[in-house]
């Protein structure tokens, strides 16, 4: 896949998982102990041998720069091409804002075109999969579609609803892309993956701007599609959507279903992040840990159970920690108790208090916060 | 080239036959220590934290591991413009191959790297020793004492000074007499092997060594015996933290241990002064719900189904369902399959322990080494 | 680690006596060569503008400089987290220290290195040519003919055919006979000294050769002969480009002097396969008033204050008030001051060229080389 | 001046060099054949030893990132500290602005104050110099001042018009700070580069924020200098200001002058800047060469004269340049005459083109133009 370009649109809808976004947009999200959303699927393009990777930011980009830094966790600090993050031009003495995104995508219209690759692998970042993009770019060129759409059959669930569904076809053609209202059983989601030539890419920007019809490009996308043969690319294996609270709980307890885990932690195609000088994790004399998925640099004096422990959390003696996400330099002092919890980085739980979330809704800390 | 008041110069050549099947594809510096680092992250970490960014590493034995593991100096922030570190391997020449043939020699060979930099000091360390120091203290030391070689040196136990190489000082410390694992010992100051010469100095001496017939090529032998026959002034700096040679099989087991007391002395959670390592993108580890994890330490990519007590477990191990890992120290890719059984052992990189064996003593008393061929091939 | 179609190894190991002076603190890879490049530059920005991003460059006489310039090979993209550019040089084992013997020895002591990438086919290299070439597409080449290794080779003039390896081969390109250095050449297709090998055919042929006594250790003399003797599907390939052998004075000189023509045959400028070196930060060259540059090349922190003609200039270089530089080669570093007159001539890095003096041959016939003991060391 | 933080600012007006400063800001303009303006204080201050360097920037950032990327160049690519460049955060919700960059000290304080060093060296980066801060930090400490500026007595003229002046003191303390009329004929000229401990400039930020009276961060300064005791440190060197283009163009000139050159370009105090790839410049058989700075990259058949010839620039044959700023990856055709021009990047000028300016106002086309 040399020759695709790689698109990361992070224009995202935050509505259901206000708390942990304050800071960050969802594909900065810390995830599995030491990884953030958008490590999937940077990892996935650079595994797929894309080498050419723009990621369209909208607003707090600044923690997600720094985590992207020169691209040399991922192999991208590359002469030639490598990793680019943009920001939405701020324009001082241009008071009225467009909404939506269409306008920050052709404001870098030149660096999708003169990029020297011909093709162009478009997505989001808050679906979490371990793809194997050489093959889906070989079904693609194989179809002869103009444009291929990524989608993942799936048992309909309370977590895919609202998203998009693609109607699909004989030879796989694309009938349409619908809403998942949730009637149906078994429905197929669209992942938001497109694969196009760019020139088509470029065309629908540029159509959509002077035309006027959408913000969005997905909507412009969508609004184009009637215009191209456009096909369907099946994936198979596990699939997240971060796009609540729930959902982000629940993605994050998966990776203690060791089938998943190995789903997306392989050797063949190893998720990349920015590494950290963390010493190893030291369990103590009464510590007790159990089902756990746990970074380094952590200090266990205490027991944990079904949890997710990130980068350089300290669990003091007598607490008990379960069913929680607990995010990088947080402290959890003495004979505290905490159940279905998320704590956000640099948290500090002061001793023996007792927080107890539900599943369905977990407590959540924010960052920086001493309770 | 810029000049530098300060060059560091790491021996990094010995094969460290002491620690046998580790070394046999590895140079001893860059023997794994410690749950993630290697035995070389120490004096090279303790030379960027204190501000050191000129460092030579002069190699010879199976270097191919070290030479990977340093590259350009990225993991010290020793990836300088001017300066940073470089390896130095022996090399061919016009006159023919040139094997290094002792520490001075060594040193001798690489007089053009450090001239290059023009410096008025240069602080001479060993790669295989386990300690947090700033040399920028002891140059000031140094300074202040107008010495013209300054030795670090560490109070031991009376009883172990038949071990060591101990210096004989005045009240202010002016080294008058070397004394090389002495029987009666008439101090307890032992040399760390950390040293500080006036480069113009140490320099003539080296020269000097080269066309004496009797030399051995030596450092302790003959250098500094030297230096201190014809008058120089030489100084004892004394160290008062943690610090551990770990070039045999029992002290590097032993040094391990002592990084898993909730007392530890050396503290490796120090942001202060952290030790920097080539980090490997591996996934947080697992413990299961069979495992069972007291006193041990575990690094990424691990899976533990067993059950670890008073171990170092490095990054990458596997230990299976009903395994038991007691007293241990597992170096990275080790396979421990189900029902193994190791006792006070140190698992070489890449070795696979099958399932229902019984490695080391039960009693808990000798040491036992699991070594391969592959020890010397992780990333 | 994963695996690689194709790794490439760049011998570079050896001593380069026919460029005298110039070799004598250098490897002739880390040769200057184009009034800013090092010879080596070439095969490696060749490997990078071809895709192949794992290198191993072995090397043995004189590696500082090479070392120095190819750190962990940045400024040719090959900074890779997997594969990359690594440097291989001799070092000392369990059994003692272990020079290269020869080429074929050098690769035979690497086998392991190769092997942890799993290749299919090795690409070898040395590290003394000028050229641009594809090697991807001779590695397409070398698939379609299923051959078992791959020879590149060039049309020489039929006049100049006893200076080179020659292959006579059959109509298509299947080599059937080596002949070296001919007196009456069947045909005109001599050896470049880039093979691609199927690595399991040559790690077989590699450890064979080992344990014949008779061995010279080399490539061409005992290889490449027993693997055609036996049999094996060896091809020529054809390249049509610019290839020239820079491994002594005249023909580094004759290099040099190529680039400067309007048509010249190696397009340094061509931005779709940029030839890749470590940049030196300095300032623009200053051409003065008294100033008179024509058919030259120069480069960066140069001051240009006398007459060059027909002359390459590398970085960093003054030319005083008066002086004059005819159809000669200075290379970094160089002074030549006020009223000196250089003919056709290679001065070497680091040279000083005093006042009024005169250099070369005033009739452009012999070419003089001024070379110092410092021609290694430039930035 | 390892116990330094280097903050450089980078608002600036640009109303007397707008044609050049359209795509880039000051700081990002090509200056003597192969840098950035920025790259001059940039380099001072790594030269003086400091190792943390903030870069506050206003609009148009996309190319000065790019251009400082990791800072890699400056050997700032470090782990501890390095370089960082803030842009002003934009916040989507947040339609009111305000005006001046004090805001953006403001958003970002948290770096300055957690900064591990003690002190402050402020400054902008449209004045061009090659400065020995270790000496300017040494006579701050020495002279127990809160704060000191620095300054370079000069001979008044036009080209530092309406800039500020300092009134210099007994003890050499500052009475006030005036702007240039041109009135005198002596000035000490103030260079806007300030000393002073990290916490006095934190205070100063925060107050001028909760007063509300300053929108700029110099304002800001001046407003609260009189509750300080501010010292002066005076600079010797060449100085030059790129505030106008009539500056920019001047002072690109005086890099023909070797006396001046030495004093910028030494080997004492290196100039980093970006390398690039670029071979040498080749001067064909009938070229000529005089008096001028001359990049690599180039290809050069024609005539040049007094002038500075940036990367990659192609003179062909029969054509004359004379007095004039070629920038980079231009191309000047056959039979051409330019006299007193400044060529952005990207230029072509086609064949028998003649252009000419006069030295007060020089002739200028604009990047990516073919006339």
């Amino acid at each position: 896949m040399k020759n695709c370009l790689g698109i990361i649109n992070l224009s995202e809808e935050e509505m259901q998982i206000q708390e942990l976004t304050k800071v960050r947009p969802i594909a900065g999200l810390p995830f599995a102990g030491r990884y953030r959303v958008i490590d999937f699927m940077l990892s996935n393009m650079v595994n797929g041998g894309i080498h050419n990777i723009g990621i369209f930011t909208q607003n707090k980009f600044r923690s997600l720069i720094d985590h992207i830094g020169s691209g040399k966790a991922w192999d991208l600090d590359r002469k030639i091409s490598g990793v680019k993050v943009f920001n939405p031009a701020f324009n001082y003495n241009k008071i009225v804002q467009t909404h939506g995104d269409i306008e920050h995508f052709y404001q870098s219209l030149d660096y999708i075109k003169y990029a020297s690759e011909d093709y162009v692998f478009l997505s989001r970042s808050y679906m979490i999969c371990n793809m194997d993009l050489k093959k889906i770019f070989k079904d693609h060129l194989e179809s002869n579609n103009d444009i291929s759409i990524v989608y993942k059959n799936v048992k309909n669930e309370e977590k895919f609803y609202g998203l998009d569904t693609l109607n699909i076809g004989m030879n796989k053609l694309l009938i349409s892309i619908g809403k998942n209202t949730g009637k149906k059983e078994k429905i197929d989601l669209s992942m938001e993956m497109y694969i196009m030539r760019k020139d088509i890419l470029v065309k629908i920007i540029e159509e959509s701007v002077e035309s006027g019809h959408s913000n969005y490009l997905k909507q412009a996308l969508f609004q184009e599609l009637v215009n191209y043969k456009v096909g369907t690319c099946r994936y198979e294996g596990y699939l997240a959507c971060i796009n609540s609270n729930k959902n982000f709980y629940d993605a994050n307890m998966d990776m203690l279903d060791m089938d998943i885990y190995r789903q997306l932690f392989n050797n063949e195609r190893p998720v990349f992040t920015k590494v950290k000088d963390e010493p190893s994790t030291i369990y103590r004399e009464n510590s007790d840990v159990k089902n756990s998925l746990v970074a380094n640099g952590c200090d266990i004096e205490g027991e944990v159970k079904n949890s997710i422990i990130f980068r350089d959390v300290h669990i003091d003696e007598g607490t008990k920690v379960t069913n929680s996400i607990i995010m990088q330099r947080t402290k959890i002092e003495k004979n505290c108790s905490l159940n279905n919890v998320i704590l956000d980085k640099y948290v500090v739980i002061t001793k023996e208090n007792i927080l107890a979330g539900d599943k369905k809704i977990p407590y959540i800390v924010g960052k920086n916060l001493t309770i | 080239m810029i000049k530098k008041e300060m060059v560091a110069l790491i021996l990094a050549g010995g094969q460290g036959s002491r620690l046998k099947g580790l070394t046999k594809n590895l140079a001893k510096p860059a023997v794994p220590f410690g749950g993630k680092y290697r035995i070389i992250d120490f004096p090279l970490s303790n030379c960027s934290n204190s501000g050191i960014d000129t460092v030579g590493i002069l190699t010879q034995y199976q270097p191919l591991a070290l030479n990977a593991h340093i590259g350009i100096g990225k993991p010290w922030d020793l990836d300088r413009t001017r300066g940073g570190v470089k390896i130095l391997p022996p090399y061919m020449s016009e006159e023919g191959g040139r094997w290094f043939k002792g520490t001075s020699n060594a040193i001798f060979e690489n007089i053009h790297f450090v001239d290059t930099y023009d410096p008025d000091y240069v602080l001479i360390l060993s790669g295989d020793h386990i300690y947090k120091m700033d040399y920028m203290k002891m140059l000031k030391y140094h300074k202040e004492k107008k010495s013209e070689v300054t030795l670090g040196v560490i109070e031991v136990p009376w009883e172990d000074t038949y071990r060591f190489g101990i210096l004989n000082t005045t009240d202010d410390l002016k080294i008058y007499e070397f004394d090389e694992k002495p029987k009666n010992a008439k101090n307890n100051l032992a040399s760390m092997g950390i040293y500080i010469f006036n480069w113009k100095k140490l320099k003539e001496y080296l020269i000097k060594d080269q066309e004496n017939p009797d030399t051995n090529y030596d450092f302790g032998k003959d250098i500094l015996p030297k230096m201190l026959n014809d008058g120089n002034d030489m100084y004892a700096y004394e160290f008062d933290g943690y610090w551990r040679d770990v070039g045999t099989l029992e002290s590097l087991w032993e040094g391990n241990m002592e990084m898993l007391s909730k007392d530890a002395p050396l503290n490796i959670h120090d942001r202060t002064w952290k030790i920097y390592s080539r980090n490997a993108n591996l996934p947080p580890q697992i413990i299961t719900n069979n495992a069972n994890v007291k006193s041990s330490m575990i690094n990424e990519g691990c899976y533990i189904d067993g059950e670890v007590n008073k171990s170092v477990i490095f990054p990458n191990v596997k230990v299976g369902k009903n395994a038991k890992i007691i007293q241990s120290v597992i170096m990275p890719n080790v396979v421990v399959e189900d029902n193994a059984v190791i006792y006070k052992s140190i698992i070489g990189t890449n070795s696979i322990i099958k399932d229902g064996s019984v490695v080391g003593d039960k009693e808990l008393k000798e040491i036992t080494l699991i070594s391969n061929e592959d020890n010397g091939l992780f990333e």
